[in-house]
């Protein structure tokens, strides 16, 4: 049991990767267990990824090294006290990111081995659907510079080739296609800004480079590179087109996964702000660069959300609109990081508004694109247009949704609001006007949805959707696990808070500790 | 999509000498530059060549359906993680490379100095070489043989007719994708 | 108490806003039950009045989502008919507003 | 030196992904793109009169390159392989759906 436990980081990635691979086999010899198989599979991953979050909140950060002998460290003694081999390191943050990753990769398979049953193709397509999931939670969980890059590919593989799996005429693939091409020249970036790092650190373990990093031009490159690239992956404005595109073609259940697969790429610029530039930014310019990104963000996004006629196409500018407000949060923490009074009096709390948006931001908007997602396997149209009075067919579905528009909308007493609340009155404190518009979004999103409601469930009965039944009880089943924490946390907003996101927050802002547990104070 | 006698007899010659020369770049893949990624690419070549030089029905009829190559795929892959957990049974960590320098297969100990290198080193890296060697195998004829699959390729009948009555045919087969 | 969300200014606590709604559609409730009783589902009643004109078939009376906002984007028409046509769907575009980004953040960077 | 090359072959790159409409010029200039950071990597592990590291083939006192770099190169073109099969199998059947690889064309989702 204890070996277990003692290689969980490790099970994290072999788990997910094991149970994909055997599905082609099963799906040719075996169809009948398939189902079963991946659903066991994606619990497993998921509880393996629980278990190394309450691990890490408990004892703190999880140093593991790959191919090592039992018991030696991670900066051995004949490596010349630096760390070579590939190292995991899961700090508050990652932690906090695999707990995200967890929860809807399991709410989502359950709800796609329902949606998917009349398809054909389906073992590559759950095959690569672990591999996305291994994806995020390599990427989360990576203390190696190049490593992340690995896991960055997988990640933008397996989402297009996810993304295009169901053609529709050729338009899913033209998503998928423009996916691809823009997050294939990110991650190209971002692996020649590893190699500047590399030539003048000759580590790629991200503790030793965080350790001995300088403000120089050949850095400034590859900082602008490393935001670039993330931003681009995360969906940012001006960086977003591909994201949308991406987004409205998926199927439903995948688009949820790829919120928290983008999220992932947040993660990364975070980890690349915080952890290894760290002090050594020039924090306030650099702060207010993410700032100006996330306002942009949220208003560009949603302001493009609200004329939009495709539902899912109106769901993604959202979720570029909400990955708005995560920078925005970060971004007033980065810009005040010099500045210990001011970090103590507002920076923490927009930082801990900024990371709790991101684990509601992925709840909810999973929830939202399941629920719609759950419209459109009914009734196979997108077309905001020609949708309406679903409500009396879809009850479920229509009482999910609403919960989700609610939360997005920042309406108490769901989740939304208690991250856009800490998000509103710390940023206030830093400029009240960045406050104002983000608020103004907000009530741009409340009407957005609105006009979504409206129009897919309310109204009278519409004759062309007579005959339409509630989706299947997995796809609800699905549904309802993400409710239960979009409520929950909701609800006791403060245990949350308290739990995970100050450690994720304090993982961030204490740049020295990440360091040590790595390196082990030897530098 | 023409293909003349000569090329099917010079590929059909040539394919077993490519699949050697790629089993040897995997096999060697720890001690000369090479590995089981390239030699597997190399194999993969020579299905590529068997590709071109027949016409694809012809090859999945007589040869071996694509789908197999995905089950070697898939069996590349599960030796791989398979190694690499068993570090975890023998209690070090993943990827642990227990069975170097222990005497048995591929245990020997490295000798220093400059010598020709023997094969039975290295511990378990090559079997993960010959792990990635059968995956890339499997995986890049996957690609060739759905890429091959989605052209509107013409059978042998269409060849050998007259170039002045063209036959229009559609291929209703999907493009490939891994 | 359990709930408390600390915000920096003062603090958010869903369960007492929880409480205080569920009491708020209590007393609706009550206001709701003390009303008239006479409602009877299968009369005339239940139809809607339109001045006396028949009801318009059910497909019609529903507003589809295109029609709503449309004041919105038309109060900001001078802002959209900017902002809809950088969303081109030519892949290119897409890298060129990348490298537009890099050297913008560059710029900014070093100079500031 | 090298350096200049991978400056330019970045730049070349780009103006073709930017400039060129056509999809496979496109995957192609994202092909040179990885050529060029893949020659960065292998040049920023270079020393002078260094033989390749291969252990039983070094004698005493002789500078090896280094090996971390090139298995970076490696991983990344084990990674392109994937990246370029993947875009072209998607190109094909946009081909074959909409019948043209202009990426101006290439615009049924937009706005």
């Amino acid at each position: 049991m204890s070996l277990l436990l003692d290689n969980m980081p490790a099970l994290l990635i072999a788990v997910s990767l094991f149970g994909a691979f055997l599905i082609p086999i099963f799906g040719r010899f075996l169809p009948k267990i398939r189902d079963p198989w991946v659903i066991l599979v994606s619990f497993l991953a998921s509880l393996i990824a629980v278990i190394n979050a309450v691990t890490v909140f408990t004892k703190g950060t999880v140093v593991y090294v790959f191919g090592a002998a039992a018991g030696s460290s991670a900066a051995s003694i004949d490596s010349g006290g630096l760390p070579f081999r590939i190292i995991f390191t899961i700090d508050g943050f990652g932690a906090f990111m695999l707990l995200s990753a967890a929860i809807v990769s399991f709410a989502v398979i359950l709800y796609l081995v329902s949606s998917q049953k009349e398809r054909s193709g389906k073992s590559e397509f759950y095959a690569l659907y672990l591999l996305l999931t291994a994806g995020i939670f390599g990427m989360v969980s990576t203390g190696d510079m190049f490593n992340f890059f690995v896991f960055l590919e997988i990640n933008s593989l397996a989402a297009a080739a996810l993304v295009s799996y169901h053609r529709n005429g050729g338009i899913a693939v033209e998503g998928a296609l423009k996916y691809l091409i823009v997050n294939t020249v990110g991650g190209l970036m971002v692996l020649l800004s590893i190699g500047l790092l590399y030539a003048q650190y000759d580590s790629l373990n991200m503790a030793v480079i965080a350790s001995q990093m300088t403000w120089t031009t050949l850095n400034i490159v590859a900082l602008v590179l490393f935001i670039t690239a993330l931003a681009m992956k995360a969906g940012t404005v001006p960086f977003h087109y591909a994201t949308p595109d991406a987004y409205s073609v998926a199927p439903s259940g995948i688009t949820a996964l790829m919120v928290v697969a983008s999220q992932a790429g947040l993660y990364g610029l975070f980890r690349i702000l915080f952890t290894v530039y760290g002090g050594a930014l020039n924090t306030v310019t650099v702060g207010w660069v993410i700032i100006i990104l996330g306002i942009l963000s949220m208003v560009i996004g949603v302001t493009m959300a609200l004329p939009q006629k495709d539902v899912k196409r109106l769901l993604a500018y959202h979720a570029v609109s909400q990955t708005g407000y995560m920078l925005l949060g970060v971004g007033v923490a980065l810009a005040v990081l010099g500045d210990p009074v001011a970090l103590s009096a507002y920076g923490q709390t927009a930082m801990e508004g900024g990371l709790f948006h991101i684990i509601n931001h992925a709840l909810y908007k999973g929830l939202l694109f399941l629920a719609v997602g759950a419209v459109i396997y009914r009734t196979g149209v997108w077309n905001l247009n020609k949708l309406g009075g679903l409500g009396h067919n879809m009850k479920w579905t229509m009482i999910f949704f609403l919960i989700g528009a609610l939360a997005i909308a920042g309406i108490p007493p769901f989740n939304g609001f208690a991250s856009k609340l800490m998000i509103y009155e710390s940023v206030f404190a830093f400029n009240p006007i960045l406050s104002v518009i983000a608020m103004i979004v907000s009530i741009l999103t409340l009407a957005s949805f609105m006009k979504v409601f409206h129009s897919v469930f309310m109204g009278p009965k519409l004759p062309e959707f007579e005959n339409v039944k509630e989706v299947p009880k997995l796809m609800i089943a699905g549904m309802v696990i993400l409710t239960i924490f979009v409520i929950g946390f909701g609800l006791v907003p403060d245990l949350v808070v308290d739990s995970i996101v100050t450690p994720a927050a304090d993982a961030l802002l204490n740049q020295g500790s990440y360091i040590a547990a790595v390196l082990g104070g030897v530098l | 999509m023409t293909s003349g006698l000569v090329i099917r007899t010079a590929g059909r010659l040539l394919a077993p000498f490519i699949f050697i020369f790629g089993f040897y770049i995997v096999a060697h893949g720890h001690l000369t530059p090479g590995g089981g990624f390239q030699g597997g690419a190399v194999i993969a070549t020579g299905v590529a060549l068997i590709l071109v030089c027949y016409y694809y029905k012809d090859c999945i009829d007589k040869l071996t359906p694509a789908k197999n190559f995905k089950l070697v795929e898939a069996a590349g892959l599960i030796l791989y993680i398979c190694t690499a957990l068993s570090g975890l049974v023998v209690g070090a960590s993943f990827l642990f490379n227990w069975m170097n320098a222990t005497g048995g297969l591929f245990g020997h100990a490295v000798a220093y100095g400059v010598n020709a290198g023997d094969i039975f080193t290295a511990g378990v890296i090559p079997v993960l070489n010959f792990a990635i060697g059968i995956e890339v195998l499997g995986a890049l004829s996957v690609v060739l043989m759905y890429m091959f699959a989605g052209l509107k390729e013409t059978t042998q009948a269409e060849d050998d007719a007259p170039a002045s009555t063209p036959i229009i045919k559609k291929s209703g087969k999907q493009g490939g994708k891994k | 108490m359990i709930g408390d969300l600390l915000t920096g200014y003062g603090f958010w606590n869903p369960l007492i806003w929880v409480v205080v709604m569920v009491i708020g559609l209590l007393f609706a409730w009550l206001v709701w039950r003390c009303g008239e009783s006479s409602y009877d589902k299968d009369t005339e009643q239940t139809k809607p009045y339109l001045s006396g004109n028949d009801e318009p078939p059910k497909g019609d009376v529903h507003i589809r989502g295109g029609n709503m906002y449309w004041g919105f984007t038309h109060a900001l028409k001078g802002y959209y008919d900017k902002i809809i046509p950088l969303h081109s769907g030519v892949v290119n575009d897409y890298l060129t507003w990348f490298l537009i980004g890099v050297i913008v953040i560059f710029v900014v960077v070093i100079v500031i | 030196m090298p350096f200049i090359t991978v400056a330019l072959l970045i730049g070349i790159a780009f103006a073709i992904i930017l400039l060129k409409k056509n999809m496979i010029k496109m995957v192609m200039g994202i092909g040179i793109m990885e050529s060029a950071v893949n020659l960065f990597l292998i040049t920023i592990g270079y020393r002078e009169d260094g033989i390749a590291p291969i252990f039983t083939n070094a004698p005493e006192g002789v500078d090896m390159v280094l090996p971390t770099v090139q298995a970076l190169t490696l991983t990344n073109i084990v990674i392109g392989v994937a990246t370029t099969a993947l875009m072209i199998s998607m190109i094909m059947i946009i081909y074959k759906k909409y019948g043209t690889l202009n990426s101006d064309k290439m615009r049924r989702l937009k706005e």
